[in-house]
């Protein structure tokens, strides 16, 4: 699809760990505005590809572009300065710190985080903060977890620390949110408030890569879907053509 | 008051604000970011042994008994001032080169050895700081003071010492209750996640252990003002330990509560054992000490982790109350702190 | 031997009210689409999951209870999906330790034994564990939980990593060979095709409950109705 | 050239006492995961043991035997009492390393308040001085050695080819599989305890011997040499400790014998740092890093 404009672009990248491919030469692009599936039996390779993508695990080849620059290879922290923002696998939270505050981490690196800023510029970012803490309680709001501001997020259920999580990501306002399985230990009490709450911010224009193995909810949400297996794309496009794509069933199959 | 009864008091503040200070640079490390410096009290010795130096004047004054590479005579502040620069530069290049190229879990036992390596290398190379004998005669800066009593000069010591603490202690104030100590606490917290969110974990721990040495060494440059001497007795490896106590029982991450914890441990338990009906054996009562820190850090980790002063809850207020109807600003949202 | 099962972690339950039974010298296969809950309905067996209602039982005795070094003494053994072998010991200590609770003298018997069911084996016996291939230490891992001759036997996914070839290895020539030996085999499996084309009996596990039982033979070549219900097409 | 060769005689001895401690202080550590730094003050206490029966007439290699003993048994009831309920109290890695500082602590500075802060000596000779060649060892020395090299020869070949030994190393890369093998896996952590609390004991003992005066924190100052060694040796292999024990016993003795006396113990942690930066994988980590390259 070379006419999509394409917000990250994904070349031949690779990945062995001790001689098992984990990620073996896969391209694919995340065109602006997108809701990106990402899926694919057990050990395709999903989680490293988007561990590369967020620059905690450094590719062995391939190219990975963000707006035409060049991203491959650079550590995490420099990775989310560049707006690329990703959740994990198990909720990742900040378990003694409260809910309001892991949200104020969420916000991009801003000046009341250094030494200097923190002893003689406090009321500069006491005022810029007042802002973000007004922010991040209409986003709790919007959550539903309103109540929990001053909750340490260690005490959450797994579908609320996801929330957090989510919440964080979006406090700062990403280029790219990169979301590794956010149904993985949510309650079903909270897997449709979570649905929403993707749907909304496709619907907003954010663009997201969502991993995610409960293909009905693919379904509703993504478009268009990536398929891994193997190491390898196996193909690229809706959803109805990947199930109708023998390919992709059979290696959802044959595992 | 008699003249006795002051000199004991003053001792007594001079202790809790030298161990304070200490505490709450290994706080700094330890309590709000997590890293293990087992090497903490090498720092401390650093401080002291550079403000001997700085006030010393060359190793030939004094007679030329004491042997040390080379020495100012300065006047105050500025030994002080020199031991927190050298502290804080030492414990960057130790920081360089384990907080960069070792794993956590390796850290904490390089540490361990760092600090057991200096004290064998001062004690053996007797041209670095006089070997195991030691500094002394080091000036206390309140002592050159001419026309008044010696009390008063105590107490004019006790006087910085607490200038110094009050100043350390609205350090930590500003830097852990702040943006910036919420990524330091985030480091502690999550390393995956704060670096997820843009954070450089390693720039934290690097800053925390530059600014917790250069803390380290000013408490050792205030104690050796005060006690006059400098050893390495003074400085073996399980002293560090000691602020570890202090941490833990205080609680970690809370400044006013390792300030707690500084004063009951590092001078509560050694005054206590004072008044023991056990005897005055010095050996026994330090003995008891040991003992005595060794419990209490089992003690805390088994039935109040979080410590005496538990690390604050930060609470924002929320702005609807606090919004005047005529001012019309922006939601006014202060910490609540 | 499963009856009504639920399972999960940290009072989470993921798998609801599953019940199988296995008999022995026949092969069942659960399997399933990622995330089913497969490996968490093993791990409820073996103590490694929390069994948060149902019973189990292994030829007339209940295990539900039992702690998880005394299992195999009730002859449950069972192959984990990941660090399934002894990295730093050799094969012939890998099965040694698997038959730590037979009798002395057995040991060195069994061991031949094992040796003869998987003959891949038994030119490695020297080699540390650690340094075999995917499908080698596969075969390893099962061996050993064979040693001491179980009456049922639990796979978690043993082709998991493994290369097409070393699948076929695995899954098409070497267990089947096991269920000859009367050993009840449950296996679970992300492959679907190979897995059901060994067994007697599948179980189609999603989203934590069992949806149907079915004899293989049933569903080999149906192949569609499978893909809809592994593909959430209902 | 015998000034070469007689250090080279003191640093068989050193390596002998630490091949000794450093197999006790990595087996429980590879078995349990406890980086148990009391290790040291168990063996002074068994070393103070021995001492005790000493003076009452036992004869020293007896009362070795009794201080092994002694070692094991306090061994096993630190973990049982202390260590044990502190990790299922949720204590983490590290705090459990502030906890063993703590016992160690207790240990050392009880000791301390019963015996004083005196010098302690054995009474026990330390015979004639043979030689051979340029080396020269008393009898008491090569008693040391010798001991060294059966016991470390015994846990090797325990390890290497009985059951339990097996066991016990299975247990310390795998301990769920262990599990699953039907091990019982808290019978198998106390034996380790109990070798480990042993071995200190018969190490501390010897150490006593070899440096002739002691106090009550001597076994915790060397324990820092023992981390060196087993760290050196690749924490967890017991081989690996025999040879960190040779390495840096010999390394010691030899470059303290050309340069300064007292800085031979740095050169010991400068190889250990050096080593660690050029193989920074990370203590605790180790055999789980194993198991993931195996992979």
């Amino acid at each position: 699809m070379p006419d999509v404009d394409a917000l990250l672009v994904v070349e031949e990248v690779a990945k062995s760990f001790g001689g098992v491919h984990a990620v073996d030469g896969a391209s694919f692009r995340v065109p602006r505005g997108s809701l990106t599936g990402m899926i694919g039996p057990n050990g395709a390779g999903k989680s490293t590809v988007l561990s590369m993508i967020a620059g905690a695990v450094a590719p062995d080849r391939g190219s990975i572009r963000l707006d035409g620059q060049e991203i491959a290879g650079l550590p995490s922290p420099k990775t989310a300065r560049r707006g690329v923002i990703r959740t994990f696998q198990n909720a990742s939270v900040f378990p003694h710190m409260t809910v309001l505050e892991n949200l104020l981490l969420g916000v991009p690196p801003w000046s009341g985080e250094t030494v200097a800023a923190a002893l003689f510029r406090r009321h500069r970012w006491h005022r810029e903060e007042a802002q973000q803490v007004s922010q991040a309680r209409n986003l709790l709001e919007r959550l539903g977890i309103s109540g929990m501001a001053d909750t340490f997020a260690g005490q959450l259920s797994g579908g609320q620390k996801r929330l957090v999580e989510i919440g964080r990501a979006m406090m700062s306002r990403p280029k790219l949110l990169l979301l590794d399985e956010p149904m993985a230990g949510v309650s079903r009490t909270l897997a449709p408030v979570i649905e929403a709450l993707i749907a909304d911010l496709r619907n907003e224009g954010m663009t997201v890569v969502l991993i995610e193995h409960e293909l009905a909810l693919v379904e509703r949400l993504c478009s268009p879907v990536v398929v891994l297996a193997q190491g390898r794309v196996l193909m690229q496009g809706e959803m109805q053509e990947a199930r109708a794509n023998p390919e992709v069933r059979k290696a959802y199959l044959v595992g | 008051m008699s003249a006795g009864t002051q000199y004991y008091i003053a001792t007594i503040l001079v202790y809790i604000s030298v161990n304070a200070i200490a505490s709450w640079g290994l706080d700094l490390q330890f309590g709000v970011t997590g890293v293990l410096n087992f090497a903490f009290i090498l720092f401390q010795a650093v401080g002291a042994y550079t403000a001997a130096m700085l006030s010393l004047g060359p190793p030939s004054s004094n007679g030329g008994f004491q042997h040390y590479p080379f020495g100012v005579h300065l006047p105050f502040p500025v030994p002080i001032i020199g031991a927190m620069l050298v502290g804080g530069a030492l414990s960057g290049i130790v920081g360089l080169i384990t907080l960069r190229r070792l794993r956590s879990d390796y850290q904490a036992m390089v540490m361990l050895v760092v600090s057991v390596v200096a004290t064998v290398v001062i004690e053996s190379v007797i041209g670095l700081a006089n070997g195991s004998a030691g500094l002394s005669l080091i000036p206390n800066p309140a002592h050159t003071i001419s026309g008044v009593s010696r009390t008063a000069q105590s107490w004019l010591f006790v006087g910085i010492c607490w200038l110094c603490m009050v100043l350390v202690g609205v350090i930590m104030y500003g830097l852990v209750y702040s943006p910036y100590g919420r990524v330091l606490r985030g480091t502690r917290e999550n390393e995956a996640a704060i670096e997820a969110m843009g954070r450089d974990a390693t720039r934290a721990r690097m800053q925390v252990f530059v600014i917790g040495g250069a803390f380290g060494a000013l408490s050792g440059a205030l104690l050796a003002e005060f006690i006059g001497a400098w050893a390495p007795s003074d400085w073996l490896y399980p002293e560090t330990f000691v602020f570890f106590t202090a941490v833990i029982v205080g609680g970690r991450g809370s400044v006013s509560g390792v300030a707690i914890g500084a004063a009951l441990v590092c001078v509560g338990v050694q005054q206590a054992v004072q008044y023991l009906p056990i005897g005055s054996d010095p050996t026994v009562l330090a003995s008891l000490e040991w003992i005595i820190t060794g419990l209490l850090t089992m003690l805390f980790l088994w039935m109040r982790p979080q410590g005496l002063l538990p690390e604050r809850r930060r609470r924002f207020s929320i702005p609807e109350l606090r919004k005047l109807p005529a001012v019309g600003s922006e939601g006014a949202v202060e910490l609540d702190a | 031997m499963l009856d009504g099962v639920s399972a999960g972690y940290g009072g989470h339950e993921i798998v609801h009210n599953v019940s199988i039974e296995i008999t022995p010298g026949r092969i069942d296969c659960v399997v399933g689409p990622n995330g089913a809950g497969k490996s968490t309905l093993l791990r409820a067996i073996t103590r490694d999951a929390e069994l948060l209602a149902g019973r189990i039982w292994l030829q007339g005795t209940e295990i539900s209870q039992t702690p998880g070094n005394r299992l195999v003494s009730r002859g449950l053994a069972w192959v984990p999906q990941l660090d399934d072998v002894f990295n730093t010991l050799t094969v012939r200590e890998n099965l040694e330790l698997g038959g730590f609770l037979l009798p002395r003298r057995r040991v060195a018997a069994r061991i031949e034994e094992m040796l003869e069911l998987f003959p891949l084996l038994s030119r490695l016996t020297a080699r540390v564990a650690g340094r075999l291939s995917g499908g080698e230490r596969k075969l390893l891992a099962i061996a050993r939980a064979l040693m001491p001759s179980p009456s049922a036997l639990l796979l978690d996914e043993p082709t998991a990593g493994l290369s097409p070839e070393m699948t076929n290895l695995v899954l098409r020539d070497q267990i089947p060979r096991l269920s000859e030996s009367g050993v009840a085999v449950l296996l679970v499996e992300q492959r679907a095709i190979e897995a059901i084309e060994i067994s007697a009996r599948v179980h189609v596990m999603v989203s934590g409950a069992v949806r149907t039982s079915r004899e293989a033979q049933e569903l080999r070549g149906d192949w569609d109705e499978l893909t809809r219900l592994f593909l959430g097409e209902e | 050239m015998s000034v070469f060769i007689s250090a080279l005689g003191f640093g068989v001895v050193t390596a002998a006492i630490l091949a000794i401690s450093a197999v006790g202080f990595t087996l429980q550590f590879s078995v349990t995961n406890v980086f148990n730094l009391a290790f040291g003050s168990v063996m002074t206490l068994s070393g103070f043991v021995a001492y005790w029966l000493n003076q009452v007439g036992v004869d020293i290699w007896l009362a070795m035997l009794a201080a092994a003993i002694c070692g094991g048994l306090i061994s096993v009831a630190i973990n049982e009492l202390l260590y044990e309920p502190f990790i299922r109290h949720g204590v983490n890695l590290f705090g459990m390393v502030i906890i063993t500082i703590s016992v160690g602590l207790i240990f050392d500075h009880g000791l301390q308040a019963v015996v004083g802060p005196s010098f302690f000596s054995y009474n026990a000779p330390a015979g004639k001085a043979l030689h051979f060649a340029d080396f020269v060892l008393t009898r008491q020395e090569l008693a040391i050695i010798a001991i060294a090299a059966a016991l470390t020869a015994v846990v090797q070949g325990a390890l290497q080819y009985t059951r339990l030994g097996k066991a016990m190393r299975g247990l310390a890369v795998n301990p769920a599989l262990a599990r699953a093998c039907g091990v019982p896996t808290r019978s198998v952590i106390a034996l380790a305890w109990f070798v480990s609390g042993a071995l200190a004991g018969i190490g501390g003992v010897a150490l006593f011997l070899d440096i002739s005066t002691f106090t009550a924190t001597t076994g915790s100052e060397f324990l820092i040499v023992i981390i060196a060694a087993a760290v050196l040796g690749g924490v967890g292999s017991p081989r690996g400790a025999v040879l960190g024990a040779l390495v840096v016993g010999v390394v010691t003795e030899v470059g303290g014998a050309y340069w300064n006396p007292q800085l031979k113990d740095v050169l010991a942690f400068s190889v250990m740092i050096v080593v660690l930066l050029v193989r920074p994988q990370g203590l605790f980590a180790q055999l789980a890093n194993e198991r993931a390259v195996a992979r």
